[in-house]
This record gives C-alpha cells, structure tokens and sequence, in this order.
C-alpha cells in the first residue's frame, strides 16, 4: 500500500464572485468536521467587485502552523488565475481548472471540468463548487463520506426543500469525482484525522480577538472601518449588544479614542479596533488614556505602511507606533497574538491587563492572521478570568493620584456616580487631579505611571532549547511559519532554540533572564527596520532581524534556509555582512 | 479647586468672564442636584484647553467629578461617558478656540445622535489661555498676536452653525448676569439632548468686550447684546432662524426641539437586537 | 587689589507685572553691549496675569554654557520672591527687596530700598527698574558707563523728551548704587569684558530657529498656538511675509501639517512649530510627507509630557515620537539644536535637508531653549547655504517615483505648473505614483525612502578627549550644562570624553566610528525612559542614561557629581545598581 | 489611470456613479484649460481616500498633477497648495466619507477663508471602499454593515451645512447627467472663491439609490431629484435657504456670492506689511 500523505494544500483561485472563497470555506468545514486541522489564507484585490482572487486550505493531521509554502491542488477558474498560480504548484501538483472560461494545450499536469453545465445536471447550478470539492476530494484521496457528512449537516436547516439539495449537492460531489477519475492523476493518499478529543471551533482571528475581549467582560466598543480591522467593528455591531453594553460606528478615530476614553473614565470596558493610519490619529488620546490613567484597549489590526499604505498587505511595522504612541514618556502594555488561538487570549488578557493597571493596552495583529480562518480548542469560558478595576468604595476626599510603590494590586479608582470624586486630569496634576508644575507631582506620577506596569508580571512564554547559545524569537503572525523553520531546522540537528511570548511588554521577567543568556537572538519580523530587534538590543539584548518587507508572510522554507546561514555564520564566528 | 487645593496655580485675570460663568454653574449644578434628587457625584464636568476649560479646578464647594482631557476634544470625551453611562448629568466646559476650531469637526455627529449632553461655550473671541491670538470667533481685521495686520478670515457665527446642524437646545447669553445664564444652563441640563448654551464671557486682557455688548446707557451708545423678547417661540425653527438673522447677540433660549436621544434610540436598538451571551457567540463557531 | 571674578549670576523676582522680566533685559543687554557673555533663564506661572515669576541673568567674560547654579545678587519684588529663592544664594550672596512692598528683620545678607519713592525723585515713576540696576551694578562692580551707555542707546529715538528721558534714568542709577553703597554690601570684582571682534546679536532660542528657516529661503508658515512654540508663530506672522511669501494660523495641527505638505508638494519651502501634543496630532501627516516624499519641517519645541502635560516646564521627552512620529516603517531626520546658536544653523539645516531629500525633517528644541535668551555671533548670512529640491524640468512621463540606489544627488521633483505630472502618493505607489500593492513597488520605495537619508551626511559633531573609553554625549539644550560638568570633571582630570552632534539621525558617520569605540556613553537627559541612550544601545552602542524628570533644566554642579560617580564606577568595573 | 498603466488595479463596480463623474470631471478640465489657456499641468486634483478618490487614478487622457493623501485631509492640503501655488486650478474628489465624517472640521475655515478650491464631493450616503458602512448622509435607519439594525444617528444635509458656513459657490447634481454636471463644475472653477458642487453619485453595490433619485415614469413614481427652475436667483441667500428646505435632491446652481478670496486678503495684508529682508530681520536683534 503506498504512504499515505499528512498534509496538502489546496488554492483556490479566480475572480471575486467566482466562489473561490466559499469552496474554500467549505473544503476547510468538511475536513475539520471530521478532525483535520485546517488554515485558510487569502488574498483581496483593490477593487470592491470582482478582480484576482485566490483562497487556499491547508489539511493536516497535525497542527497547522503556516499557510503552507507550495500548492499541491490548484483549482483556477480562469486563464489569469491559472498563469499567476501555477508556479506555485509542487512538482506532483495537478491543476483542476474550469474549461467553461478557458483551455489549456492538452499534456500538462491539469484538466479541465465544464462546471456549470454539470452543476446544471444535478437540477441544482448553485451545486458548481461541489463538484469541484468531488473532484479536489477524488485528487487526495479524501474519504466521501467526509464531505457528504459537511453537506448534510449545512443544507439541514429544517425547511422544505432541504433533502433535494443535500441530494443535489452530493450528487455534484459525486460527478467531480468521476471528473478527476477520468482525469487520471492522483495526487496523493490524506491519511486519516487524529479525532481530537476536545470541542473545536472555526474562527478568523480578528472574530477571536473581539470574542476573546466580549469573553473579558467588554461593555463598550466603537470603531470607524479601515481594512483590516473592519470586521472587528461589524462582529461587535451584530455581538455587542445587550443591557449596558453597546457598539457604535463613530466618525473618526480620534472621536473613537476619545469615547473609550470617556466610557472607561465612567466604568466601563472599552475597546476600539484600527488599523496604521487610525493608530497615528489616536496618537494624543492614547497619550491621554496613559496620563489620566484610563483603562481602555486599542486593537491595531496591522496592513502595510506606512501613511495609507498597502491595505490588504501583510506587515509588522508599526511596533514602535504601538508602544510609543504619543509625545512625552509614554511605554504601553503591547500583546501580540501569534496565532488565531492567541488572538482569543489577547483579546480578553487586553481587558484585564487595562482593568487591572488603569490604562491603556494595545494588541497588535496583523492583516495576515485577520481573516486566517482555523479550527482551535473551543475556549473554556470557565477558565477564563475575567477581571474589574478595584472601584473605590470610601467615603469622599480620597486621592486618586497618589503615590503607589508596588505591590500586588493598585489603588482604587473611584467611578463617576460613586464616592471619591477627582479630575481625571490629561495635565500633570496632585493628588486629586488639579493641574499643578511642581516638580514633586510629576517625578512621583511618571514613577506610578511606569510602575503600574509591574503588576502585568503574568504573561505566558515558550522556551525551547533552551541551553543553545543561539535562539530564534518571532512575534505576532510570523510565529507559525518560523515554528515550521525552526521545527526543520531542529530536525537537521542544528543547535537553535525558541523563545516566544505574545507578551511583548512588559516581557515576561523569566523570558528576559533567558534571552541576556543569548549570544544571538534572531528575530524573523515583516518589516525594514527590524522593530523588535531594535527594542530588544535598547534592552541590552544581543538580537538581530531576518526582515521581509514585501507585503506577504515569510514562507518557512526560506525562512529555515536564512536562519540556518545566520546560524552558521555565528557558530563559525563571522560577523554577518 | 481653589478651596480643596492651596497649590493649585492658575487664576483668572481679574474681570475675567469666566467668574460669572462659574458661579452660574455652581448654581446650575445645585439646583439640578436638589430637583433631581441626585448626589453632586453624578455631575461630570468636561473641560477642554483653554483659561475657561480650567474651570473644573476653580469650582467651589461640593465637586463634581471632572474629565480635563486634552485640547479640542470635549465633545467625543463627554460622548463616551454618556453612551456607557446616560445617568450621569455630563456637562462640558470649553472656550471658543476648543470648541469651534481644533474641535469643530465633533460638534455635527453629537448633534445627529442628540446626545443628551450639555455644553457650556465661554466665547471671548481669542485664545486666552496662549497670550491673545485669533479665534474663529475673532471679527474679520481684528488685530491679535497672530494677526498683526488684522484677521483674514471671516467671522463665525456659532448659533447659526449650531441651528443647521439640528442642535436640539440653543440658548445664548453673557458671563455678566450670573442668575439668568444660572437658569438656561438648568434648562440645558434638564433637556432631553444636545444643549448648547453659548456665552459671552470677555477676556479683560485680550479682547475686553464689555463695552461693546453692554454698551453705555449715559453716552446713550446701544450695547451689542439684546435681551430675547418674550413672545419668542423658542419651539419654531423659522422663530429661531428670523431671530438669529438680527445684528449682536441675542440673550435667552433660542431654540428648544423635543427628539428623540441617542438614548432612546439604543433602547430601541437593544428592544431589536438578538442578544446572545457569550457562550452562544461561542457556540456560533462551533465546527 | 582683590581678585577679580569673571562670572556672576543675578535673578529678579517677584509677580508678573512687577518688572522682572524688563529688569533682567535690561542688565543683560547692558552687560552684552559692553563684550559681557550673558544668558538669561526665566520661569514664568500658569496664569495669565501676575503669578509668582522669576528671571536671571548670567554675566561672564567667557560664553555661558548654563544658566548658572546659585545666585550671587537676588532682587526680591515681594516676600513670596524671597522665600522662595533666598535659598540658592551663594554664602557671599545679597539680596535687595523692594521695602515698599515687605520688610525683613535686621542683620540679614539684605537690604531694601523704596524703589517707586525714590524713582519719583528722579521726575520719572517709569526709572524704578534703574534703581535696582544701579545697585546691582554697584554690588558687583560694574562700571557705571556701561550702564549709562545701554540707557542712551536704548532712550535715544530721536524723539523729543528722549534727553529728559535719559537723564532720569541715569539719575535713578546714581540713587541705586548710593542705596547699595549705604549697606555696606559688596558681592564681587566684575572683571573687565573682553571686547568681541566680531558683531553679536542677542536672541532667544526660538527666534534664532525662525530666523534661520528664512535664512534658507523658508516660503511658507502656518501653525497653530502652543505654548512653548507660539512665539514661532508670531515671530513669522511679524517677518515672514512678501511676494510669495506668506506665514498664517491655522484651526489645528493636523490642518497644519496637511497645509505644510500640500505647499511643499507645490514646490514651497514651508514649515510649521508646534510642541508635544500638536506633534501627536501631526502623527498621520508626518507619515504622508515621508511616504509621498514632500519637503517640509516640523519643530517641536518641547514641554513636559505626556498628554497635556506641563506647558510651562522644560523635557526632553519627545525624542521617540520624533524619530518614529507615525505608524508603518518611518524614521524622520532629527535636529536637535543645544544652545540658541545652533537653533539659527539647525533651523537653516532643516529647511535645506528637507529640499535635498524631498521629505519632512524635524527640529527638536525645547521650552528652556525656547525663550532663553544669549548673545550670539550675528550669522553671516552669505555664508548660510541655500538648497533647494532638484526641480523637474524635461518632458512628460517622467518617473517621480523611480527607484534610488545612491549618488549624491536625488532624482528631480516635478512642480505643479510644471512638466512631469505624477500623483504624490500615501498609498504605495509605482513610478508615476499610482497606487499599487505590488511587492517588488513596495520592496523598491523603501529602499528608496530609507536611502535618501544617506544624503544627510554633512552634520557637524564635536569630540574631545577622544582616547578614552568613556564619553559623556548630551543632546538637545542639555549640552550647555553637561559641557560645564565636563570642564569640570576634566580640570580635576578625570579621564572622560566628549562627544556630541545636533544631527541625532542621521548621525554623523565619523561620529558613530568614535562612539563604537567606547565603553561607556553617558548620556545626560530630561526624561525618564532615558530615551536618546535607549537608541544608542539600539545602533548597537554601550550607551546608558543619567535622568532627570523634574521638569528643570540639570544643575551643573548635581550633573558633574553624577557623572564622576558613574566614571568612578565603570573604573572600578562596578555595574551600577 | 489606466492607460498609462496598466498594472493599477482597482477598478469601481459596473455602473458605479464614480464613472459619470469622472467623465464630467475631465471635460471640465478641458473646457477650462482651453478658456484660460493654460496646460493641463497647471491643474492639481487632490483626492480623498474612498472608492471616489481613486478617480485620481482613472483619469483619461492627458494629466493633471495629483495629491493621493490619507482619509479626510482633502481640504488642508488643497488649501496649503492654492495658500503657496494661488495660479494653480486646484480640484478637490472625495466621498462623502471623507468630506463629511473624519474631515468636517476642514470645510468651515476653507468657508471662512474663501480659498479659491474647488471642491467635487461623491456622495453615496456609504462608505463604498471598506465595503458597505454607514456615512453621514445615510438615512436613519438605513441597513448596513455597520449598522445591522438600522442607523440611529439622523441624516446630514450637507447643502444646507455648507451654506451655513457662507461656503461662497455650491451646486448640487448628480452623476447620471455628465454633461450637465461637466458645466457645473467648470462654472465652479471659475468661481473666485470656496466652491463644492456635491454630486449623488450611485454606489451600485452597497447602496443603488438611481431608481430612487430618477423615480419610474413608466410606473409614475416621482425622483428625489428635481432640477432647480429656470427663476431661481442663485445670488439671493434667501431664495437659496428656501430651494432647500424642498425635499429631494436639487439639481443646479443653488447659490453664488463674489466675496474677496483668501489671495485677495493675503495681497491686501502684503500691501500694508512692512516687508523685510532676511539682513533687515538679522538687524532687529543687534546688540
Ligand atoms: C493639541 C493642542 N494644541 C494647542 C494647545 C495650546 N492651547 C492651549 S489652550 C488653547 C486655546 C485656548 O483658547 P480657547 O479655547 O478659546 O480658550 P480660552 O483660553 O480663550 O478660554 C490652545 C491653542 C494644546 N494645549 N493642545
Ligand atoms: C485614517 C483612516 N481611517 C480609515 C480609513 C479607511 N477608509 C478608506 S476609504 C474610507 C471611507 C470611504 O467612504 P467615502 O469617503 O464615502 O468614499 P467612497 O468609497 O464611498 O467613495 C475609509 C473609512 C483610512 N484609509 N484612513
Ligand atoms: S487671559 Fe483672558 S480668558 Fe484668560 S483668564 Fe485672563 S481674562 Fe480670562
Ligand atoms: S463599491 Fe460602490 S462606490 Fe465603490 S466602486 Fe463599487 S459601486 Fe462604486
Ligand atoms: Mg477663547
Ligand atoms: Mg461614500
């Protein structure tokens, strides 16, 4: 019996509208129904209709860390698709394209279906996509009985009608598969799926970071659109509503840094969601959250930058932005998710780190991981803390604004309504929030401002290898695609270590002791100036960059071929050029 | 707050506007508590940049709490605490250049929501606080600081602007007849919306009006100020619009309009809404 | 004969109104009149009117590089002006109150005189500021002729009266100095002058940056009001005005930036000033000037921050948001002049670096700087150099956005009106500044956008002491005090260096050679992350901070100690706690 | 622009309004470069960020220079440009977005100033490039992305805005009549001073209102939009005020006012200002 194959990735490719990303979408559903991890990865066009396309599924018995690097199935619905794609193809690989829109020389490693006028046949021609799923199905060797399973559980919805169209549909199945047969090619044998022994959900990171914030308690969220954070405010609009809690468009980003400000003044926990350019308006209320101490998260779903920028391109470039928004001494709390899974975590840490601290928390994700659809271990809502400000409760003439000097909770925060009135004062101020100059106020406040950071000392960490002079240490969305390097890497027997935490700052204190060890810290980051390496060096760190600034996410191959000749180039002592 | 707080540094140049418009908040403030039955807690001032935003330090007596924010942004600041917390009784403090100039553009979308807050505008023409420069309010060749060769821009008329954004409580007056302007702002407060009471409040140091709006009776010289006349109705739009149309500036409510608020709409929302709670949004990515 | 002393510090107190601020310009431009160095330091109260203000004078025969420690003669307008500066006398020092105003018990280092009383005398209420003069200069010795000469150019204006004018006020220093002559007091020996060969001009920090500007041609200002950079405004609504030329307020910051940026793209040199909350609100605008590659300059004059802040206290803060003002990959050039000489040179360079490599440039000064006031070298304006950008001038089609590989020279910019249409792009762009999301685009310009800086490699930087392995390196307006400390250090021969530039990025070439070197940079600054050290250790530097948060300028003295602990230490191989 | 290159790659949706408005658009620039001779160079178009501002991009034929800035800050960088550059025809294309939510604050002072820009606003009452939220001039209630259970903010109307901040030229059309609109906006050119023509340009994907604004004479349903009568007396403040307070969408020349411009006011102040050579401003500080 031949070997069976693991993983396969799966593109999808053709104009908007075409069904590129709901034949993904359902690929994905079907194999993680049965217990395949699946990661979905796609890219947009400018235009708003139409334009080029293309979606891909990786299925995996294990884990999916990255998008995947080449294409073993490539479905083109049209001539452009194919020729942009192709090359992407594994050298086994076999394109399934549309012969409707166009042919190819007969002899390559593809044919073609006439997809509507079989979809047609089934007396169903919305059916087109799972003919196309039959055939893809037929190419890997994916059980039937998988899909048919996806097919019945999405059609029975309880309405006359329902067993025609779950007939239709597996009947379209059936004809891609004859398709493929007749075809002949045979890509390769999916082993069977790990049944996982957990509740599983599917979810795009940015849905999981807004969850993740509503699992925490949120009240209060307003946005303004912006790509790539638009569908964090559209999932609040339909989520967040309910008694005392509301989401609301608002007309700017200053206008929406300014109401979390006001909402988390007044009690509430309060989140908006941007992008770089809504990120650089917020630069003087974030200053503002920081100075009055005023709980509230900002999410900055990265694109491209700078200005405008690439707004459906991938980048990590606004990490200095992030923790050093605004004017004056200002450090903010940062929380990079590395993984659609982290985004949850984040989202609903970002709302007890500002509750717990008095200020405002960033997390910062990226284009990449926004709308990255993956299968993950349903979050326990039991197990996620969920945590308030301490409201003071004394009686009145309390001093909101005194020293603190540690310890393991901060001094209450009276609540308009309740007792302990002050200002909430953006001008340095005494005690009680009068604006004062004295030199007294400010040092002792700068001190309580940087000092409150202490008490965010729980952040989780990976250390791998840890006795290796040389450690990798990714951030944000390249976590997965530099896990799969390092993984290779490992595997040859080189001597690299991990280190990772979504915690950028403050960085887990353990972390920071195993990184001064480090005679190399090689940070794989999607921007120019090599952000985090930077920082860490001004730590005192011995970090470097492997920078990519094209838009798109590593791919783990070159990515293993760069930090192995990093590598190297340390073990035989060189001085990279 | 002067009495709370000995170290508290700023003053007031004497004559200031400003001190009248103060005592006519801290009656407002009184007067709004005891009617409503609520503690001064539930009062939230929100001041902007400016010597007049630098009130919620100089108020006397029981305080309020305060939100003293950054320039130009009052109205958002003030817009969040009322959408997370409409109970509480959100009134802003903010002068001319903060609220009509680096704020203008948060005035239309407060309007369009009827946010039940209300503003407190001390209009002296100039940017007290930074030395005497021009403001939107400034008349066209007025000499200040930054217009040595006198203003190019014209001069902005605030309540008409406010009358065609479809502010909901438009009242105007002036910092020198505290009891009356006490009045109006409980009026603001007690409107069911977006209030906006405009006033005059003279900066003695760089652009003394007092003069000019009072005029002087033995010179028998007209002051610019006019008392509203009683049969105003201040409920018809055109009333307020012919009023509006006459020279100086006018002393009384202008225009009051019953609609429904930001409030009202998010109950109605709320009444709409599938509300889920969160393991049913959990739920709703299950595989 | 009695030695004589070549330094003397005299500081006038009392409330605004009282004539403080005229008293202290008035000795210093006397003092300068003659060849004495002289710099003044004021501090001034929140209010508006009145409030408790001080301002000092120091007089040296050699260039002051601070505004001096203690005082040597404190003029007290009231008792709260007592009280509270009474304390930095030196043991030697003496104080003269005004006794119509308070009284202090006998056998003080003190004495009063009635200040108006007697100026009526004189037949001029308006000669009380020369009374206290008289006495100042008796205290200290300073020929009367100096004095009488400043009062004869100053009242001389050809008007009638002038003579009657004049002959008051000299009369009112004879009554002075018999007043100081009765108490008995003397303070020192002025030495004499050194006559300088060269023509001076007395200035402030703020003016010398307009001033400067216009030297390089500066076409167009707006801003908006903020303290400590409102004076730039005004000094340009004044001065900046003529055919083509035009200075203007506008309703905001970010209407400001955008107005700068759009004058720049149409091919005028603009500018505006602002401090840190403007900077903030600046953000956005900042990233399009370097992404659409626009020439213009920015000053932050800084405050204390965050947020609001302390409008009315020094801080040198702003560093980060200077450097990184905006979200995506972005590092602006960064002049940061550190005395009021180097404000007039850094703000022609910012207007000349801006023109050569087509993109915003930052002046960072600072509230100390900002009204302090210095005789100075007069710049000989045939020696300022005037750049302006490489205007396009060929045919259409031309490609504004092509990609730059070095040379000394940039391509040319095409000018509205002019040949070569393009689109000045904030979204990424290709050669004629459409926008793209093509990676090879995206990959190019930034290469673009990060080369161009090498153009700058023409900052002047000083070094002295260079073998040894530890430099003080200061920047901004904290170079004065830290030159005195390092005199200092150095006359009792300790073995530190000296390194500093204006141009902190791009910092000069052979200065960073120098600074690699070393094993310790001990960097002097006004904020609490230790920001400009922070950078240092990110270029890879052994650099470390010695902070001060106060929102006051370092005291020579308090500096030179610490700065001599932190040598001792890394001598004796200790890490500092 | 598409010709030139080829590689741009965003196209708007078919039978988007954006089409009509580029058409017209671009024989307004012809006309007007022909009537005052000068070249196609001497046109500067400074786009929003919006499906509307893409324009910039798409233009045919010979071109303009272009400012493709960041969202909303379409009249402070065309206002830095005509401050510096007066000879420049300086076109502003945005959406109402842009225009009338995150850069509101920039159309008072532009008002104020009388700076001689001409403004095209797209509006489509949505935000079409970030697919689908609710602007401004959405209705309230209006179903979008963003507001699932209808928007409960109430609708801006931007012609009676812009004429209460003395905006000196404005017009109203829409995109459907090219031909029409292409004289609108050349008359705009030409209007020494602060001019908008606001356009109801169709968003066919995320909100069709064409059927709405031409009505169905087959069907006898009426249009929103009706063309201003032939009398109507664009130079009277009042007539104008009335024109509006009709319901629908006027369709024309709303109102006209000569006004000294910001070029004007700055030639006036260069007239009084003693004017000083950089020797001269070094001098003033001698010791
Ligand atoms: C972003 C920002 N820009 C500028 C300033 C400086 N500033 C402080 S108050 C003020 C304006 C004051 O004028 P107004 O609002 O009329 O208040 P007034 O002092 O006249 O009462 C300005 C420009 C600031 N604090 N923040
Ligand atoms: C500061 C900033 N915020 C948000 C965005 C995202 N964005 C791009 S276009 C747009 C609005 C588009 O609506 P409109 O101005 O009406 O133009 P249309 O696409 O409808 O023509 C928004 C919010 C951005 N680019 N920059
Ligand atoms: S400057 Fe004017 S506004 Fe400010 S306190 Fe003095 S008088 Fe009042
Ligand atoms: S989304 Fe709407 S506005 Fe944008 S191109 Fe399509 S139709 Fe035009
Ligand atoms: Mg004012
Ligand atoms: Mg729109």
């Amino acid at each position: 019996m031949q070997q069976q194959s693991h993983d396969f990735v799966i593109r999808f490719a053709g104009e908007g509208g075409q069904g590129v990303v709901t034949s993904a979408d359902a690929l994905a559903r079907a194999a993680s129904q049965v217990g395949y991890h699946v990661q979905t990865f796609s890219t947009f066009p400018s235009q708003i209709l139409g334009g080029p396309t293309m979606s891909q599924v990786r299925i995996s018995t294990t884990p999916v860390l990255s998008a995947g690097d080449e294409v073993d199935v490539l479905v083109a619905f049209n001539q452009y698709a194919y020729d942009n794609h192709q090359a992407d193809l594994t050298a086994t690989g076999v394109t399934i394209y549309n012969s409707e829109e166009f042919d190819l020389p007969v002899g390559g490693q593809y044919f073609g279906i006439k997809v509507d006028e079989l979809a047609k046949t089934t007396g169903n021609a919305r059916a087109a996509n799972m003919i196309v799923l039959g055939a893809v199905a037929d190419l890997i060797e994916m059980p039937l009985e998988y899909i048919d399973g996806f097919i019945r559980k999405r059609f029975t919805r309880g309405r006359a009608g329902d067993d025609e169209i779950i007939e239709a549909n597996i009947k379209a199945i059936r004809l891609g598969v004859a398709e493929a047969d007749k075809s002949g090619f045979h890509v390769g044998d999916l082993a069977a799926p790990n049944q996982p022994g957990y509740k599983q959900i599917m979810i795009t990171g940015n849905a999981a970071i807004a969850l993740g914030a509503a699992a925490a308690g949120l009240d209060f969220y307003v946005g303004y659109p912006i790509s790539p954070a638009t569908t964090i405010l559209v999932w609040m609009e339909d989520n967040l509503i309910g008694k005392d809690k509301f989401a609301y468009q608002v007309s700017s980003e200053i206008e929406a840094i300014s109401a979390i400000v006001g909402a988390g003044f007044a009690g509430k926990k309060s989140m908006t969601a941007t992008a770089g350019p809504g990120l650089s308006l917020m630069s003087e209320g974030l200053g503002l959250a920081w100075m009055a101490e005023i709980p509230c998260v900002v999410v900055d779903v990265q694109r491209g930058g700078p200005a405008t920028g690439l707004p459906t391109k991938t980048e990590q470039s606004d990490l200095f932005a992030c923790m050093h928004p605004a004017h004056g001494d200002v450090k903010l709390p940062v929380i990079a998710p590395g993984t659609v899974e982290e985004c949850f975590y984040a989202g609903a840490k970002a709302v007890n780190w500002a509750e717990r601290y008095q200020g405002p928390v960033i997390v910062i994700s990226e284009f990449q991981q926004a709308e990255r659809m993956q299968n993950i271990v349903a979050p326990d809502l039991a197990k996620v803390q969920v945590e308030s400000r301490v409201a003071y409760t004394g009686s009145n003439g309390f001093k909101r604004y005194q020293s603190w000097t540690g310890g393991n909770e901060l001094t209450p925060m009276p609540v308009p309504g309740g007792p302990g009135a002050y200002v909430a004062n953006g001008s340095e101020h005494d005690e009680i929030g009068d604006t004062t100059h004295l030199a007294a106020h400010h040092v002792r406040l700068t001190e309580r401002r940087f000092g409150k950071l202490g008490l965010l000392n729980d952040g989780e960490y990976e250390v791998d290898n840890p006795d290796s002079p040389v450690a990798v240490m990714p951030w944000g969305a390249s976590k997965g695609v530099a896990q799969e390097a390092y993984n290779a890497l490992r595997a040859e027997e080189i001597d690299i270590g991990w280190t990772y935490s979504m915690f950028l700052h403050p960085l887990p204190a353990e972390l920071l002791e195993v990184l001064k060890k480090k005679e190399l810290i090689i940070v794989p980051e999607l921007n120019y100036q090599g952000q985090w390496s930077s920082m860490l060096r001004s730590m005192g760190l011995r970090a470097e960059s492997i920078t990519q600034y094209t838009g798109m996410p590593f791919k783990a191959g070159v990515l293993a071929d760069r930090l192995r000749d990093r590598v190297q180039q340390h073990q035989e002592g060189k001085v990279p050029a | 707050m002067s009495d709370r707080n000995a170290e508290y540094d700023f003053k007031w140049c004497p004559g200031c506007g400003d001190f009248g418009v103060r005592r006519a908040l801290e009656w407002a403030l009184q007067a709004h508590t005891q009617e409503h039955e609520t503690p001064q807690s539930n009062n939230v001032i929100v001041a902007g940049i400016g010597c007049s935003g630098n009130m919620v330090h100089l108020l006397e007596g029981d305080q309020p709490f305060g939100l003293h924010g950054i320039h130009g942004r009052t109205l958002p600041l003030a817009f969040g605490i009322k959408m997370g917390r409409p109970e509480l009784n959100t009134v802003i403090v903010a002068g001319d250049g903060d609220f009509l100039s680096i704020g203008a553009e948060h005035i239309g979308p407060q309007a369009q929501r009827n946010v039940d807050l209300t503003c407190v505008v001390m209009d002296n023409g100039v940017y007290g606080l930074t030395k005497g420069q021009s403001s939107p309010t400034s008349t066209l060749g007025q000499l200040t600081s930054s217009t040595p060769y006198g203003k190019i821009e014209t001069q902005l008329f605030p309540l008409k602007m406010y009358m065609s954004m479809g502010v909901s409580f438009i009242a105007s007056h002036y910092s020198s007849k505290p009891r009356e302007l006490a009045k109006l702002i409980e009026q603001a407060m007690n409107h069911k919306g977006f209030s906006i009471v405009h006033v005059q409040s003279p900066c003695t140091t760089y652009n003394d009006t007092y003069d000019l709006l009072k005029g002087d009776r033995k010179k028998g010289i007209p002051g610019h100020a006019w008392a509203i006349p009683e049969d105003h109705d201040p409920s018809s739009r055109q009333a307020a619009i012919d009023l509006l149309d006459r020279p100086g500036i006018p002393l009384g409510l202008v225009y009051q309009e019953s609609l429904p608020t930001l409030e009202d709409r998010q109950e109605e929302v709320r009444s709409k809404a599938r509300i889920r709670t969160v393991e049913q949004m959990v739920e709703t990515y299950a595989v």
